[in-house]
């Protein structure tokens, strides 16, 4: 199968985390829900300080059509809002819960979420708007790590036509197994919630994109899919296979147009933690509480894969995972091509959190930074067909028209420039520099 | 053939061998000043064609028709009406035998005249007539009054002209081909400074220090079409293959 | 007889060509006429022709439009002062308000030591790549001594010290390129009324118990300043603001204020004090180098 | 910005170094890198361009109260076009051999944006007396800048200074240096090492003299 | 907000810190495993260039290695000591990153055996200061180093640099007592003078150290553009701008004795098209741009041999092409994925 141009070959380091069961450690102490946790407007908090919260009740909300509500991720009491920066850099109120009395946790937490039958007949007669509405009660938003409010994702514009409903099981970055546990261990939620996704869009053809290196969760899927009419693809294995407009490119050969969305081409994506959320939101009416988390890199002892509540700090999620190892270096939110470093581990677990990935100083080891001999070899793993080391050395020169001569709005930073670059620029830290000015301007 | 062998050695010669700004130094100002932005030093290599263009149509004009010894008032006509004065001239019109009215004196008051005023009158008239030209181009117009390959131009028209060598088509292939050469330059030019923007000049030499020595390299460059009209030339006009004829002197590299 | 003709000529045909060309040129000065206005190329005269863009607008020649046709305030230009604002009022023949000159200042006042939770950052050493970057420290509001705007300054005028932007107000013309260059906003330019003028140096909004957590000085929003001055109110950021348009340094006491102040975050700037020379005296500043070129191949393209 | 400005006395230094027309004014490019292969054409070029600027500056600054604003340039450009013609004429005459090495140089002395810039500059605005100095001290700092240029080129190109052999024969000549690319690259470098001499100078003497914080004050 | 340790109280906290992504990074390459990657690429040239002229070229290589090493270190700690310019950034100027002996070695392995010294050091001098120091270092030059040293002794050392001083008639080198087969095209009536396609493919002719091999070029050229420290296109762009623009000299002039095959093996072609030509530093970066330099350099490369005084053309077509570069580059910016974004948009057009 013919892939997109460009991207890079890191080693995925799966094997750490990938042969780990998932499975849900006791509720902490403590968590803190931030009232932002997607991309779009926050949510004001509904609770007062000392109310008593039960898992699920609605603690925040907001009218803004594109947001999500937020709800409460354990029984207790509400504590005084506070504030926390999200390794995303976003500064935003939180609610502190403290845990109190009986909890979902253990095994009967992945059973209650993941377990259980997931009966996929009949699911195409159900209301489309119906399951949007849902998606949006439960708070529901991407769980591949952008964090886009799905109910917004399922209610394409008057006059879209959506023909296909591409699932995204791609995980194509190293070291997290969220979504490969997930199709391994609970394929069926994932099917189901993908035939509501296509029921909510309109689309007539369900594909699911899954990367060849993931021949277990391929079968499983298969298997569960078997009879549905949702397509199961095994396609190359190559970062950023996952990137919506490359996995759209791979699976259906079309181009999603510069600054455009993937509804332009008649398609929407969702990734498979989303689709099995979908499925539990509208079968089952539960809300967004709980997610899976990878706890790897080798700077954790015992890496996992996690279901914890949402606002669970990082600090107790290393715990959970037997620690930090003593050469731990550097603690990132997500995967290491595209995550963000934490520096501070009361940082909490939003919906948006893949993972958390803890490298240690020799995973770090690099060069110090030399010239830039313009060898070309950014170019040539652009998967977006750009020329980043223009774009950095524009930014750092301040040369800002020459950053939109050469579509600085069109990167991902998925990062396999600074992967590639043998003078080891931090390319694409400085084509963030230039679209933070552009946005400012 | 010969005539449009002859033009495309002018042509050549022009834009590329002997190139105004990088062998004959006129038009540096502009050369240096208006070379940072590639947009603005294509719209001053126009303009400058342009002007240039049109002053050497004016300047062979008044050349050919007023200011060549003997165009005002034909040498015959002269002697006819003036006998007695070709004696007492005699000694200044000296072997020619022809004495007659000779206004090139005035020729360099003459020119700047012409150019002057002309770059004042289209001025005025893009400003006028075609407001969007004048905001990309018309604002080059004055920097070109004292540009000197229009000048130079000119005089090298002037030369020839004096000469009975070229005519009007030679003198306007002269300008617009040293204008394309000019326009070829400070693109270029423009074009390796927009990328200096992003390089770490050492301070001493940024700017005009280092703009002058990106010029000589350019003009070292050009220096590979050093001998290229005589070969053309033969290669053209001589017909014969360049096997067969072969050089007096073997070529030495760096003449 | 022949000379002689020859000058009558040479003559001739000078002045025939004189006319013509003044006859053509005059026909088309009155032809081709575009209005514009002589006082932009006036205005453009006055100003100090330094493109510094501290205006707002592009450079000197779209301020002079802008001050001719679009009626900008003739004062926006920093570093030409009173005496260009008062050139560009004769020109345009209005009267010229009093004006302070502006200079910047910095809303923080934390020192390295001073700020909490920051953790070692590796990476492209400026402030609005570090920006970017989560956890760098924790107030996400305060100054983050990288030093943006030392190299956006052109007049040597701002500097980090113990790891916080600081102005020295004998070289800052106001032109406001810090203020642009900060990509946490907490540069901006206040009318300086006299040599030494009150600022709040601190710019997080958070709440008290928050501001506590990131910073040993930041402001809490206790609000006593607010309640010993009027001059001083909060703002919706729990942050109190110094009303600059009614301040009259010669009645305005803050002394009170800046007593109560339980976090150091009221602080005078400008020129110091005779105690601080004194106490000072015998500091050495770092070396300076004075910029020299003052000659460009810009101005003398005009020339060419 | 000159309506009083200096006096005469302090524009002629200025002329000479401080501000000198090639080198901090990057004025009349030209003649300096086309007519610099050797020493001997750069001084007549000189000669023959100071005798314009004087003239020019001193006429101008006769006239200046008929001068009409828009049509100064003009003025001023047929002034200089009237003494470049008697110039070249003189040359001509005189120093046939050296007026043809000139070529056309010597009329392009019109638009030699230096002499456009001192009439436009100064002598529109103040006496004869101090058009003149102005005149002379700028000329000055044109010969300084030709005559450097000149020196390096021929010496490296050449071996020899105003003709005379002053490298030994066994030292291999950079003929480069005499071609156009020698001229752009000498004056570069000269520019580049001047630039770097008045910076470190300027760092000395911010050095030399320690600011307290008292001074600063 | 706590400081960043986990809260575990018997597990001593690892020092953690913070950086921009991507957190990990290719092990593979370097600046300078490139710079190594073409010194390796040149070793079949300089083992020509021995066999064929023996210690002279190891002399001259080594000559103008040490020059250029020596210059690189002195402009270095020039710009080190106050010539600094907007800021280093990490990223000084040394001669760790190795570009200075990849420059002297194209440098020395494009001069003539006989050169004398000074033309070595002079070349090394103007390569490094000129060409590259004064543009601010490696990576930042506009020209390529080597070329603009060749081209500067070339045009100042007319008599020891030109046709005539390959040739020594009564050398104890063989090959050196012919003229070089460009010369002899040039000079001589029929095609008697000019040697058989397979010497020159061989390299047993006259010339410049490294351009007598063909073979040796090709097969240096090729490591390279599989090493991926060389842009394929841009050799065969070259290959393909010359054969083009000789096929036409050969159909302009049917007399003339040389063929297409006698214009791409002769002279520096090939060394230059894998050699010079793919100097990533002033090449364009995107693949059209990289075919558009190639083809631009080959045409320029044979029109120069054809009609200029030179006898061969690399060096000023490399030149005349690396002015371009900035031009070439941004005609050929390439489209992104899917088109321009609209938030760039405006800017593009």
């Amino acid at each position: 199968m013919r892939s997109f141009p460009g991207g890079v070959h890191p080693p995925d380091a799966k094997t750490l985390s990938g042969d780990a069961p998932i499975e849900a450690p006791p509720a902490p102490a403590q968590v803190r829900v931030p009232l932002l946790q997607h991309t779009g407007a926050a949510c004001e908090s509904v609770v007062k300080v000392r109310q008593q919260v039960m898992l699920g009740e609605l603690i925040g909300r907001s009218e803004a059509p594109v947001s999500a509500p937020v709800h409460a991720t354990v029984n207790g009491k509400v504590l005084k809002e506070t504030v926390a920066t999200l390794p995303n850099g976003r500064h935003v109120a939180v609610l502190p819960i403290q845990a109190e009395g009986e909890q979902l946790e253990g095994p009967a937490a992945v059973e209650e979420i993941l377990g259980g039958e997931w009966p996929t007949d009949g699911l195409d007669a159900r209301e489309p708007e119906a399951i949007a509405e849902a998606a949006r009660a439960a708070g529901l938003v991407g769980l591949g790590g952008a964090a886009f409010p799905t109910h917004f994702k399922l209610r394409p514009p008057a006059g879209t036509r959506i023909d296909t409903l591409v699932v995204n099981g791609c995980e194509c970055e190293p070291y997290l197994t969220t979504d490969q546990r997930l199709m391994e261990e609970a394929p069926a939620p994932v099917v189901a919630g993908a035939m509501l996704a296509a029921r909510a869009v309109g689309a007539a053809r369900v594909l699911v994109g899954i990367e060849d290196n993931k021949p277990v969760a391929l079968a499983a899927m298969r298997a569960a899919a078997d009879g549905t009419g949702v397509e199961i693809r095994g396609i190359p294995t190559k970062y950023p296979q996952g990137a919506e407009k490359q996995l759209i490119l791979t699976l259906l050969g079309r181009r999603v147009p510069g600054g455009g969305l993937p509804l332009h081409v008649g398609v929407v994506v969702v990734n498979v933690g989303t689709a099995a959320a979908l499925a539990r939101a509208v079968l089952r009416g539960g809300a967004l509480t709980h997610r899976v988390v990878t706890v790897t890199g080798a700077g954790i002892e015992s890496p996992k894969n996690l279901l914890v509540p949402l606002g669970t700090r990082y600090a107790d999620l290393i715990e959970m995972a037997g620690g930090l190892a003593p050469d731990a270096a550097r603690v990132v939110a997500g995967g290491p091509m595209m995550g963000f470093a934490v520096g501070d581990l009361t940082t909490p677990v939003t919906k948006g959190t893949t993972g958390v990935t803890v490298l240690t100083a020799a995973d770090l080891a690099r060069e110090r930074e030399t010239a830039c001999v313009r060898c070309g070899r950014c170019v040539d793993v652009c998967p977006m067909g750009l020329v980043p080391t223009r774009l950095a050395l524009a930014v750092r020169a301040g040369a800002w028209d020459a950053t939109r001569r050469y579509s600085i709005h069109a990167c991902m930073e998925c990062g396999c420039c600074a992967w590639e670059c043998p003078a080891r620029i931090p390319l694409v830290q400085l084509i963030r520099v230039g679209k933070a000015h552009r946005n400012a301007a | 053939m010969e005539t449009l062998a002859s033009l495309l050695l002018i042509a050549l010669g022009a834009a590329l061998i002997n190139n105004f700004v990088l062998t004959y130094f006129v038009g540096i100002c502009p050369f240096l000043g208006v070379s940072k932005r590639i947009d603005l030093a294509l719209g001053m290599g126009l303009a400058v064609t342009f002007v240039i263009s049109v002053a050497a149509l004016l300047s062979w004009t008044l050349t050919e028709f007023v200011l060549r010894p003997g165009a005002l008032v034909p040498t015959a006509v002269w002697n006819a009406v003036a006998p007695a004065a070709g004696d007492a001239a005699g000694d200044a019109a000296g072997a020619a035998g022809a004495a007659t009215v000779d206004l090139s004196v005035l020729s360099y008051i003459v020119y700047i005249f012409v150019i002057a005023s002309s770059v004042q009158f289209v001025e005025m008239y893009v400003r006028r007539f075609f407001p969007p030209l004048y905001k990309s181009f018309g604002i080059f117009l004055p920097l070109i009054t004292t540009n000197c390959a229009i000048l130079f131009a000119c005089l090298e028209i002037l030369k020839r002209v004096e000469a009975r060598e070229w005519g009007l088509v030679e003198s306007l292939t002269l300008a617009v081909f040293g204008g394309v050469g000019f326009t070829l330059a400070i693109v270029l030019m423009a074009g390796i400074r927009e990328e200096l923007e992003l390089a770490d000049v050492p301070k001493a030499l940024a700017g005009a220090p280092i703009t002058l020595i990106t010029a000589a390299l350019l003009a070292l460059a050009f220096m590979g079409f050093v001998g290229m009209g005589a070969n053309v030339e033969k290669a053209l006009v001589e017909q014969p293959p360049i096997s067969a004829e072969r050089p007096t002197s073997p070529p030495d590299s760096g003449r | 007889m022949l000379s002689a003709v020859s000058i009558g000529l040479a003559s001739a045909t000078l002045l025939l060509l004189a006319t013509a060309m003044g006859l053509v040129l005059g026909w088309a000065n009155r032809a081709f006429h575009v209005e514009i206005d002589p006082r932009v190329a006036r205005v453009h005269d006055a100003l100090p022709g330094a493109n510094c863009g501290g205006c707002g607008y592009v450079g000197c020649g779209e301020y002079a439009e802008a001050v001719v046709q679009e009626g900008a305030a003739v004062t926006l230009c920093a570093p030409g002062g009173p005496s260009v604002a008062q050139r560009l009022a004769e020109i345009l023949g209005v009267a010229v308000e009093p004006t302070w000159p502006y200079r910047a200042v910095v809303h923080c006042g934390a020192t390295r030591e001073q700020r909490k939770g920051q953790t070692e950052y590796r990476g492209e050493p400026t402030c609005t790549a570090a920006n970017l970057v989560a956890d760098v420290q924790a107030c996400v509001y305060g100054c983050l001594g990288l030093g943006d705007c030392v190299v956006s300054c052109d007049y040597d005028a701002i500097h980090i010290v113990d790891g916080v932007a600081r102005v020295d107000y004998t070289n800052c013309t106001g032109c406001g390129a810090c203020v642009d260059a900060c990509p946490r906003g907490i540069i901006s330019r206040i009318p300086f009324k006299a040599e030494r003028v009150l600022v709040v140096a601190c710019a997080n909004q958070d709440f008290g118990a928050d501001v506590r957590a990131v910073c040993a000085v930041g402001c809490v929003g206790c609000t006593a300043c607010t309640k010993l001055s009027s001059l001083l109110a909060m703002d919706d950021h729990h942050l109190p603001v110094v009303d600059y348009e009614h301040y009259d340094p010669k009645t305005a006491d803050f002394t009170k204020a800046i007593e109560k102040c339980p976090m150091e975050s009221l602080l005078w700037v400008g020129k110091p004090t005779p105690e601080d020379v004194e106490a000072t005296e015998d500091e050495e500043l770092p070396e300076r180098v004075d910029p020299t070129f003052d000659t460009t191949v810009d101005r003398a393209q005009w020339w060419g | 910005m000159n309506d009083s400005g200096p006096t005469a006395a302090e524009r002629f230094v200025r002329g000479i170094l401080p501000e000198n027309p090639v080198y901090r004014q990057l004025l009349g490019m030209c003649p300096t890198l086309a007519v610099t292969a050797a020493v001997k054409p750069a001084l007549t070029m000189v000669a023959a361009t100071a005798f314009v600027l004087i003239c020019a500056n001193v006429l101008v600054s006769l006239i200046r109260r008929l001068l009409v604003p828009h049509l100064r340039i003009l003025v001023f450009t047929l002034t200089i076009a009237t003494f470049v013609t008697i110039a070249d004429r003189v040359l001509a005459a005189y120093l046939y051999e050296m007026s043809k090495a000139l070529g056309p140089y010597v009329p392009l002395i019109i638009v030699n944006c230096m002499i456009i810039s001192r009439c436009e500059v100064c002598a529109s605005k103040q006496t004869v007396g101090v058009a003149l100095a102005d005149a002379v001290g700028v000329s000055l700092g044109f010969l300084v800048a030709l005559a450097s240029v000149a020196t390096v080129r021929e010496i490296l190109g050449m071996g020899t200074w105003m003709g005379l052999p002053v490298l030994p024969e066994g030292v291999p000549r950079l003929v480069l240096f005499v071609m156009p690319p020698g001229a752009f690259l000498t004056l570069g470098l000269l520019l580049g090492a001047i630039n770097a001499w008045s910076a470190r100078r300027a760092r000395r003497r911010a050095s030399a003299t320690p600011r307290t914080v008292k001074e600063a004050a | 907000m706590t400081p960043a340790t986990p809260s575990s109280p018997d597990l001593e906290a690892p020092r953690l810190h913070v950086a921009p992504g991507p957190h990990l990074v290719s092990g593979g390459r370097s600046t300078r495993g490139m710079m190594v990657d073409v010194l390796v690429g040149l070793a079949p040239v300089l083992a020509a260039a021995v066999l064929v002229f023996r210690e002279w070229a190891l002399l001259q290589l080594a000559l103008c290695l040490v020059s250029c090493a020596l210059f690189e270190t002195l402009f270095a700690r020039l710009r080190g000591r106050g010539l600094r310019g907007r800021g280093l950034r990490g990223r000084e100027a040394s001669l760790t990153d190795g570009s200075a002996l990849v420059t002297g070695a194209i440098l020395g392995l494009s001069l003539p055996w006989s050169a004398p010294w000074y033309v070595a050091v002079v070349a090394s001098a103007v390569a490094i200061g000129i060409g590259k120091a004064a543009y601010g270092g490696l990576g930042q030059n506009v020209f390529n180093p080597a070329m603009v040293g060749r081209a500067f002794v070339m045009v100042s050392f007319a008599s020891v640099m030109g046709a005539a001083s390959y040739v020594r008639p009564g050398a104890d080198l063989s090959i050196v007592t012919q003229a070089t087969p460009l010369t002899a095209a040039k000079e001589a009536a029929g095609a008697a003078d000019i040697p058989g396609l397979w010497p020159m493919f061989l390299g047993v002719t006259n010339g410049s150290l490294g351009e007598t091999s063909a073979l040796a070029c090709l097969l240096g050229g090729v490591w390279l553009c599989w090493r991926r420290s060389a842009a394929w296109r841009i050799p065969a762009g070259v290959f393909a701008g010359a054969a083009a623009a000789a096929a036409v000299a050969v159909l302009a002039n049917p007399a003339s004795p040389l063929g297409v095959p006698h214009h791409l093996l002769a002279g520096s072609l090939a060394f230059g098209a894998f050699f010079i030509a793919t100097d990533p530093v002033t090449s364009p970066l995107s693949h059209r741009g990289q075919w558009l330099f190639g083809l631009g350099i080959g045409v320029l490369v044979i029109t120069i041999r054809m009609l200029s005084n030179y006898p061969e053309g690399v060096v000023f077509a490399v030149l005349l092409m690396n002015a371009a570069v900035p031009l070439i580059d941004r005609a050929t910016i390439p489209e992104p994925l899917g088109g321009i974004p609209s938030a760039d948009r405006e800017a593009a057009s």
